[in-house]
């Protein structure tokens, strides 16, 4: 059933992919601009952002053409479509920092004029991508799935507030961070943890709701 | 005229709230990468930030299908074409005020960190300003021509193979080297007039040619 | 007549605008039943309700005795719905969304729908967007009746529909009646229904008026019309709807006999249609006072 | 009486809804019904009137004078409703009276209040989330509050229940009282043009098949229904459509006035509804009529 939905969704929503990958496109010239060093962290960066909301966009593009309806009439349960979305940003995230590994490396070796040897994801830039797949996905995800364009609302607009909060406040997040970089496993299995109690949060709430 | 920028503000108000968590990250972002990066060059995030700014003023028409109910006004084509126009503008000065008044405020709020604004910096500001301008006057053509989502994906093609091309080292090579070019020619004020004289005279050609198209559209 | 092939028990369910009141009705296999009732009388939530759009606060539907409520998706496979306002994801090709769509259901019949497409007057390769309301109930219905639903849930698909075109859709969807099969068809045409509809039932403000075959109700309901003047002497309590004009009173009776003795030779008495009850039973309920428009 | 709309022979090819040469006049103080099936031209015709779409071919003279050069400014004096009403899905429905109420000089807030009342408007809920009769009826208040002198409904009724059609049929009527005004409306219900309808135009596969006033149209054609002796006597020449089915032969007749003498015995003749003028008018034409 999920690969149904799978292809569904492509084939109906590709068009509104271009949009966010526009943007990432933009996004990439502007890293591209950015001196030598933070051009990967700058892409991963900004990949992490855009990515994790491409199943946002697909859901909020279903209800505001008004086919969520039509979704929901076909033989497959809420928690079929809750299954969907989850898998989505997975499918999204995995597949388009190896699109972002890619064209960096390209351009290196445009730029450099000889192929350089392709420079893996360190360890910490894993889990900084778990943990913005986290805040930016996992947590306004189920305010959505429950509450629609309120919920969304709601659930951006919580985490800008925090990220400014703390950026004004200046806290320093540095000795948190090595911390939890310290013990790699334990905050795998946090994130995951997080990631699955969304996933129930959101099928307790779209369940629920009507249409 | 006025009456559409006024509507355009009674129904772009709500999109905008709608928007604006994004946006605000996207500040916060901007103040964040200023107040722990020394150094000075505008953070590429503010390159993002204007062009969302111009997304949402131009895009009411792409998420809902307004344009056949603006057309049964009693407006002509042109004014529709013309209120697009100055709103995409506006949307730009207020993206070049708001990466100005950020890097102000990242001065403000830590001034031992971030350096206040050089000169140098706004020019960097205003050239990137100036290449949004020259983007947005590509692009606005395309969603007069077509309905806004296929004129989105006709201009993304279109800046795909542009892009390509000029990686592939036809004259300029990518956007890039159009922001440093941009800065270099701002740097004196005699090509910075001719430079800023072109951009001008390639709106008023992208502004006739969307009415010209604006004008054949069947809604 | 063996149990129907769905059954509807005490559904309610409270929206702040209006609520739906506590509704029950069967409807037995190879029967069209037409569901009529003024703008938010609550029909597309019942409607919705039945396909799962909707979750009930209290009640039961049950289809083919298993109920809906735990067995939604499997049920879902065989239960076609048409919505009073079909939507399709824009710029998309027909044959594209049909596609999506068969991919859900392994009973999909592709000629069937290949005629029905000719027919309707549809063409595969047109883009959902260039499509008029009338042309996308069109191609809703094509789906829905490619393939083998044993229930049909539409919801007021002949809005959009040209009087041709209505005659022709309603002998079809007769035509797939059988013992395994009903329609449940709401709509504000009353006239459609006159001819084809089996069994009819009123829903208004949210509480079931009546559900009863459409010859029942023709022996039933009538209309009298008469001078204002005789309105004055006779009173209008008997009436269960009144609207009066300029020219005298339309008073909407449910026992014509007894009216037709009582109004013998002083006023007209008629054969109610359905679109007279709809007209005249008005909107809301009335506190003890006719509704008069 | 002058006539507010006058078609010149309009034509249009718009993908799959295109018109040939047709030719109206909508005069003032009268309501005009346009109906046709899907796909005839219907919304195509009114949205030319508007501007909505480019002419190809043809004349449009709106209050006397060429669209096509005051096109915006007499667009002031229209009220317009599309087939089914996107306007804006955010705005609520006293916002959207706001926002339309700078561009026509004639707009009367009251109207458009007393008309939201009259139709049991919600004012604070969004457009988007009105049911569809609510937002043809939020449509039409729009349409009706700036004293539009001509009304262009696309299927107003549509998504209406029987009560509150019979309400605005009763509003449009009011409408036309002022002998200054019009109203040119689609629908596919023909019992409420039967109602209400001075004009009736019917629209085939793009061609204005039939046109004129409502009664004289009716008056003029005739329903004989019989068996298959109707198709040998002179009846065939004045027959226009028909349809053969197991109960016998249905002919739509012209010049219902003399067609007694022509009927062979057993042949009932009657008088059509609009349906049956619409239904059977160039309906198996060749194999029943064989002109």
């Amino acid at each position: 059933m999920l690969l149904e939905l799978l292809r569904r969704d492509l084939r109906l929503h590709w068009g509104s992919l271009v949009v966010p990958i526009l943007i990432l496109g933009m996004g990439l010239g502007a890293v591209v601009m950015a001196d030598e060093g933070t051009r990967l962290t700058g892409l991963i960066l900004e990949t992490s952002f855009l990515i994790p909301m491409l199943p946002v966009i697909i859901h909020q593009r279903e209800s505001a053409k008004g086919t969520l309806g039509d979704l929901l009439v076909l033989p497959v349960s809420r928690a079929a479509v809750v299954r969907l979305r989850y898998a989505e940003v997975l499918f999204f995230t995995g597949g388009l920092l190896l699109l972002a590994h890619a064209a960096v490396w390209v351009e290196l070796s445009v730029a450099a004029r000889h192929p350089i040897p392709m420079s893996v994801m360190s360890r910490d830039q894993f889990l900084g991508v778990g943990v913005l797949l986290i805040f930016w996905f996992a947590y306004p995800m189920p305010l959505f799935l429950g509450w629609g364009m309120k919920g969304l609302v709601v659930g951006y607009g919580s985490l800008i507030t925090l990220v400014v909060t703390l950026a004004m406040t200046e806290t320093d997040l540095h000795r948190f961070i090595d911390a939890s970089m310290a013990r790699p496993v334990a905050m795998a299995l946090v994130l995951a943890g997080l990631f699955t109690l969304s996933y129930l949060l959101s099928l307790k709430f779209f369940s629920r709701r009507d249409f | 005229m006025r009456p559409l920028i006024r509507m355009a503000w009674a129904t772009s108000r709500r999109l905008l709230l709608l928007m604006s968590p994004l946006l605000a990250f996207y500040l916060a972002l901007m103040v964040v990468h200023q107040v722990t990066k020394r150094g000075t060059d505008i953070p590429a995030i503010a390159f993002t930030c204007m062009f969302m700014l111009i997304i949402v003023s131009t895009f009411q028409g792409l998420t809902f299908d307004v344009e056949g109910f603006m057309a049964s006004l009693p407006v002509t084509r042109a004014q529709l074409v013309r209120t697009k126009y100055l709103l995409s503008f506006l949307g730009l000065l207020a993206g070049l005020a708001l990466t100005l008044a950020v890097a102000g405020l990242a001065h403000a709020l830590a001034p031992g960190r971030a350096a206040a604004p050089t000169p140098e910096e706004l020019r960097s500001a205003v050239a990137l300003a100036l290449v949004d301008a020259f983007g947005l006057f590509a692009f606005l053509p395309f969603v007069h021509a077509f309905e806004p989502s296929r004129g989105i994906l006709a201009f993304s093609l279109a800046a795909i193979l542009a892009l390509a091309a000029s990686l592939a080292g036809w004259g300029l090579d990518g956007a890039a080297d159009l922001f440093r070019f941009f800065q270099r020619v701002l740097a004196q004020p005699a090509p910075a007039l001719g430079l800023i004289g072109g951009l001008l005279a390639f709106g008023l050609l992208s502004l006739s040619l969307s009415t010209w198209a604006y004008a054949r559209r069947s809604f | 007549m063996s149990s129907p092939l769905l059954r509807i028990d005490g559904l309610a369910k409270r929206f702040p605008e209006f609520e739906l009141k506590s509704v029950s009705f069967g409807l037995p296999a190879g029967l069209l039943m037409g569901l009529i009732g003024p703008n938010g009388a609550g029909k597309t939530t019942l409607l919705k309700a039945i396909l799962g759009l909707v979750k009930p606060d209290a009640g039961m539907i049950t289809f083919q005795g298993r109920d809906l409520a735990r067995e939604g998706a499997a049920l879902r496979a065989r239960i076609a719905y048409v919505s009073d306002e079909p939507k399709f994801m824009p710029g998309v090709r027909l044959r594209t969304l049909k596609e999506v769509h068969a991919s859900f259901f392994p009973a999909w019949d592709e000629a069937r729908w290949k005629s029905l497409m000719a027919d309707f007057g549809l063409d595969p390769q047109n883009k959902s967007d260039t499509l008029s309301l009338g042309q996308r109930t069109r191609f809703a219905l094509t789906l829905a009746l490619s393939r083998d639903a044993e229930l049909l849930v539409l919801d007021e698909p002949t809005t959009g529909l040209d009087p041709a075109f209505r005659r022709e859709l309603l002998a079809r969807l007769a035509a797939t009646l059988d013992d395994r099969r009903a329609i449940l068809f709401s709509t504000h045409i009353t006239s459609d229904l006159e001819v084809r509809a089996d069994l009819v039932t009123l829903l208004r403000d949210g509480e079931v008026v009546f559900s009863h075959s459409q010859d029942a109700l023709r022996d039933s309901w009538g209309v009298v019309k008469g001078g204002l003047d005789l309105l004055e002497t006779d009173g209008s309590n008997g009436f269960q709807g009144l609207r009066t004009n300029a020219h005298g009173f339309e008073g909407l009776t449910d026992d014509v006999e007894s009216a037709r003795r009582r109004y013998e030779g002083r006023a007209l008495v008629e054969r109610a249609s359905l679109e007279d009850i709809l007209v005249l039973l008005g909107r809301r309920r009335p506190e003890g006072k006719p509704h008069a428009a | 009486m002058a006539n507010l709309l006058e078609l010149r022979n309009l034509s249009k090819s718009h993908g799959a809804f295109n018109l040939r040469d047709v030719d109206l006049a909508v005069p003032a103080g009268t309501i005009t019904g346009l109906i046709g099936a899907n796909g005839a031209g219907k919304s195509t015709l009114l949205k030319l009137v508007l501007g909505l779409l480019p002419l190809d071919g043809g004349e449009i003279r709106l209050f006397g004078e060429d669209a096509r050069l005051g096109g915006a400014r007499l667009r002031q004096r229209i009220g317009f409703v599309q087939e089914s009403p996107t306007l804006f899905p955010l705005l609520r429905v006293d916002e959207l009276g706001e926002v339309v109420a700078p561009f026509y000089p004639r707009w009367d807030r009251a109207t458009y209040r007393r008309i939201c009342d009259a139709f049991e408007l919600p004012r604070k809920t969004a457009f988007a989330r009105l049911s569809q009769g609510s937002r043809m009826k939020a449509a039409l208040a729009l349409a009706l509050s700036h004293e539009a002198e001509l009304l262009l409904l696309d299927e107003p009724t549509s998504g209406l229940d029987p009560l509150m059609r019979r309400d605005l049929l009763d509003l449009l009527l009011e409408v036309i009282q002022d002998e200054g005004r019009a109203v040119l409306f689609s629908t596919h219900i023909t019992s409420d043009l039967e109602r209400v309808a001075d004009h009736v135009a019917i629209l085939k596969a793009g061609r204005l098949v039939l046109a004129g006033a409502k009664d004289d149209l009716l008056e003029s054609w005739a329903l004989v229904r019989g068996g298959e002796e109707l198709l040998e006597g002179p009846l065939k020449d004045r027959c226009r459509g028909g349809e053969r089915t197991e109960l016998g032969l249905t002919l739509l007749c012209e010049g219902a006035g003399s067609l007694a003498s022509l009927l062979p015995d057993g042949a009932l003749q009657e008088r059509p509804s609009l349906e049956d003028l619409v239904y059977f008018h160039d309906r198996g034409k060749e194999s029943l009529c064989a002109r």
